[in-house]
């Protein structure tokens, strides 16, 4: 019996901590609600990429020596040079030069080990198109120069957690002179 | 015309008779434990109209058929579970094959 | 307690002053009632349709519909119109005849339930003897509809949630009639008028939640059961069972189960205001309101804003209530369905009967305070 | 006739037509699934009878018991025991049939021209209908207490007889040596290898048990 009872009263002391439990829960859940919305409206608004953002890369076809370092770099060997050697001028002669986009991961090793700065990443990342053939990018695709998110009439740029004042979380409503924080690149250069 | 009880016990006979048919003629468990569901509500059609039309104060008739839905009830309830069982002794339905007791 | 506004004696005592005879008079007030229940419960589930989308967002910080209309309450419109419009899809192996009937079956008696649901004095379709007895066994009919759409699609998703929807509600009507049976105990009477004019003398005070707290606790966590609601959406377990036995269901046999669960959900926290929050009733009785500013009691026009005040009390109640459950959503997971049951037969039905005893006994030792 | 007493007689037929044709259906028709749901519209067309017969509470818990309960209960048993299976056909059969319709026919015909024959002693006084309710509980708690217990009792043994008669009685918790597993039942894929630990008995336990306790998931509803 006295066992029987105690089992109710372990059982009843259960139910209660539980309840406790959905408490605490639901009051998190409240808590959340007065927070402001982090939705970023994305065809309409977009965050500003940061700094050192690995998007899709450009290229500079008059720049490149066909050393072909960034194919060796590269986890896949996927960037593809073709060049034939000019023998009046003992040179590598460029050709073609294309990376594939669907298959490339955006490491950007060869852009770290390009000895003449030819490939650099850019801040574009809308690549979606109707057929994957066509993220194979040539030597033209590679060389046209990105557009900027703050150039779009039709977007409103928001700044990214990079670039908000100390403190701030929230891109949307700031005043027009804020400045992010730390030092910018420039005022390091000074010190 | 006025609805009489008449109406009420020719249905409950109609009704009563489908249940017959279907209790006698079905094959399969599940439909003779029907077919006994058919017959008691047959039954309880009677009662209530009987409390409505004779005894319209008393009402003892929609107390029996509160007697009868509840046996009803426990009745599929342990019915059913001897059809489960059976099925799975002989893993079958068919009211034919269980002749465990004919000799 | 003074009989507030009656709508029926006022319509048809206004017609026949028009020259129509009585029986005419009756059957055209007759069906403007339900008309105006139904439309009322459409509109009602717009309503919590986009609360729901809205409160939603809120709890996951993001902002959820916006450009339908202002703030978004266009959107369940809109969703409602793109449901009508889509095709209407019978799978090939299905059983056609079922598979129309299931949703249809699952929906009618959710909106008959509305007949017994009072927003005042007199603002109820029917005052039923049975009242609240009829809600609950009109509640138990559903079960059917989904057993019936569940085999009917012809799919093992289906069948399986059709299962678990029918034995989830049976499970947890049991709880649920006994907890409704310790508040009619207390007010004597199976009608939904009379329980809440059994709650009505000390405002606030004298709602049954104080008098029924484990009852009340019962009931809501029965009704988010028996309205397939997180925590216990198990029959439309996404990630187990896809989507349950709506998962062959396009268009608007899909917008009909939609319908019915989001009825049924605002029919359930009516219910609950009603049962446990002292339905159409303010928190300050309003006799004494009326009585601090001197104010007579059978003045029209009081009687008016009596009648509206109390349409307004048993909606605000009831939306807290859908607030809770959307709330409730966000925060708790799901449970399995051996918890489910376990939670049903071992937790809720021995506490709901502890409830009904311990009901009886106060009825007993203090009439006065438990409805003697 | 007044407007009470036409809807009266049309809702009569209506409910009548509706009760005898879901009757028929039960009866009559190959497929189980089918007569299960129609035996829903006989309940619910019965407590629509009920209700004509001002007896408002029992209707309602007709539906609540027979359409919520019974028949529910009815579908979970065929959704069971539901297996494509052709009965092994009779012999005359047919007139087998035929013969109980005839039977079925006559006593329906005895039974009406006996109701159509005997003179019934109607009570003149008002129904109670308003507080039928109140009626039946007196006559629950004086005159019928003892059935009233009894059912009770009745209701108990039928719950705890229908669990102990569904029940899996067997479930074995060790595996047989000899019990090899069905290959039916599992997937073609590579056996896992057993744990050859000093806990190897419970590996070889873990490993075969998905093909051996197939436990019924819906037992205890009956």
């Amino acid at each position: 019996m006295i066992k029987f009872l105690k089992q109710v009263g372990d059982y009843a002391k259960e139910a209660v901590q539980s309840a406790r439990y959905i408490g605490q829960g639901l009051s998190v859940t409240f808590d959340h609600m007065r927070r402001r919305p982090v939705t970023v409206q994305y065809p309409y608004e977009k965050l500003i990429p940061s700094e050192r953002f690995r998007g899709r890369i450009h290229f500079e076809f008059d720049k490149c020596i066909s050393c072909e370092v960034c194919v060796r770099v590269c986890p896949i060997n996927l960037p593809v040079v073709d060049w034939e050697f000019d023998k009046a001028t003992k040179k590598k002669k460029l050709n073609h030069y294309s990376i594939d986009f669907g298959v490339c991961i955006f490491c950007g090793n060869c852009v770290e080990y390009c000895p003449t700065n030819c490939l650099s990443m850019t801040e574009e990342y809308e690549l979606s198109t109707y057929d994957r053939h066509m993220l194979n990018y040539d030597s033209v695709a590679l060389g046209r120069l990105p557009y900027k998110v703050m150039d779009d009439p039709m977007v409103t740029p928001l700044r990214e957690l990079g670039y908000l004042p100390k403190g701030i979380t929230e891109p949307h409503d700031l005043p027009a002179g804020s400045r992010r924080a730390g030092a910018r690149p420039e005022e390091i250069l000074e010190k | 015309m006025h609805l009489q009880l008449q109406a009420f016990l020719v249905l409950a006979a109609a009704l009563f008779a489908i249940g017959i048919y279907g209790l006698i003629t079905s094959r399969n468990a599940v439909r003779v434990l029907m077919s006994i569901e058919l017959l008691l509500n047959a039954v309880n059609l009677n009662l209530m109209s009987f409390s409505n039309y004779i005894d319209a104060q008393g009402i003892k008739g929609q107390v029996f058929a509160v007697f009868v839905i509840t046996v009803a009830a426990a009745e599929a309830a342990v019915g059913l579970a001897i059809v489960l069982s059976i099925y799975r002794n002989r893993d079958t339905v068919d009211m034919e094959q269980f002749n465990l007791l004919k000799w | 307690m003074n009989p507030g506004i009656d709508l029926q004696g006022t319509f048809i005592q206004t017609l026949r002053d028009l020259g129509l005879p009585a029986g005419a008079a009756k059957a055209i007030w007759m069906p403007l009632p339900m008309f105006l229940i139904i439309i009322g419960a459409t509109v009602g589930v717009l309503v919590v349709v986009w609360l729901e989308r809205k409160i939603s967002a809120a709890v996951q910080q993001r902002i959820g519909p916006e450009f339908a209309g202002p703030l978004g309450v266009l959107q369940p419109v809109a969703d409602g119109l793109k449901l009508v419009f889509k095709e209407d899809i019978v799978p090939a192996k299905s059983d056609p005849w079922l598979f129309t009937l299931g949703p249809i079956l699952v929906v009618i008696p959710v909106f008959l339930s509305y007949l017994v649901v009072p927003f005042g004095q007199n603002l109820v379709i029917t005052n039923l003897s049975v009242g609240i007895f009829l809600w609950i066994a009109l509640s138990s009919i559903a079960p059917i509809g989904l057993l019936m759409s569940g085999y009917a699609s012809n799919n093992k998703y289906s069948l399986l949630g059709g299962l678990r929807a029918a034995a989830q509600s049976i499970s947890y009507e049991v709880p649920m009639a006994l907890s409704v049976l310790a508040v009619v105990l207390m007010s004597n009477s199976l009608s939904t008028i009379d329980i809440v004019q059994q709650q009505s003398h000390y405002g606030i005070l004298s709602w049954n939640v104080w008098r029924q707290p484990l009852g009340f606790l019962i009931f809501w966590i029965a009704a988010l059961a028996e309205c397939e609601r997180l925590p216990f959406d198990l029959p439309e377990a996404e990630e187990e069972l896809v989507a349950g036995y709506q998962t062959e269901y396009a268009g608007m046999k899909f917008g009909l189960f939609y319908i019915g669960s989001y009825v049924n959900l605002v029919l359930s926290s009516l219910l609950v205001a009603v049962l446990y929050l002292g339905g159409w009733e303010t928190p300050v009785p309003i006799e004494f309101v009326g009585g601090l500013l001197g104010l007579n009691e059978t003045s029209p026009w009081l009687q008016v804003i009596d009648a509206a005040l109390g349409i307004t009390m048993t909606v605000l109640k009831a939306y807290f209530l859908v607030f809770l459950a959307i709330l409730l959503r966000w925060t708790l997971p799901r449970v399995r369905i051996d918890q489910l049951l376990n939670l049903g037969w071992k937790f809720l039905l021995p506490v709901s009967l502890v409830n009904l005893l311990l009901t009886a006994a106060l009825k007993l030792a203090f009439p006065f305070a438990f409805g003697g | 006739m007044n407007l009470a007493e036409g809807v009266q007689i049309v809702s009569f037929c209506i409910l009548s037509l509706m009760m005898i044709g879901a009757a028929l259906g039960v009866v009559l028709f190959e497929n189980i699934v089918y007569s299960a749901f129609l035996l829903g519209g006989v309940f619910i067309s019965i407590a629509g009878l009920y209700i004509l017969l001002n007896a408002d509470f029992v209707a309602t818990a007709q539906v609540l018991i027979y359409v919520g309960a019974v028949n529910v209960l009815i579908l979970f048993a065929i959704m069971l025991v539901n297996k494509r299976e052709d009965f092994k056909p009779l012999p005359n059969r047919l007139l087998r049939q035929v013969t109980t319709g005839l039977v079925c026919f006559g006593i329906f015909a005895l039974l009406s021209t006996m109701v159509l024959a005997t003179p019934w002693a109607f009570s003149t006084a008002p129904a109670a209908a308003e507080s039928s309710i109140v009626i039946i509980g007196e006559h629950l708690f004086s005159d019928f207490l003892l059935p009233f217990e009894l059912a009770s009792v009745l209701l108990l043994m039928a719950m705890v007889g229908a669990i102990v008669l569904a029940r899996r009685e067997y479930i074995p918790d060790e595996i047989l040596p000899g019990l090899t597993r069905p290959s039916g039942l599992t997937l073609p894929e590579r056996p896992r290898e057993l744990l050859t630990l000093t806990s190897g008995g419970k590996g070889d336990l873990r490993n075969q048990k998905p093909a051996s306790s197939t436990k019924q998931p819906i037992d205890t509803n009956a």
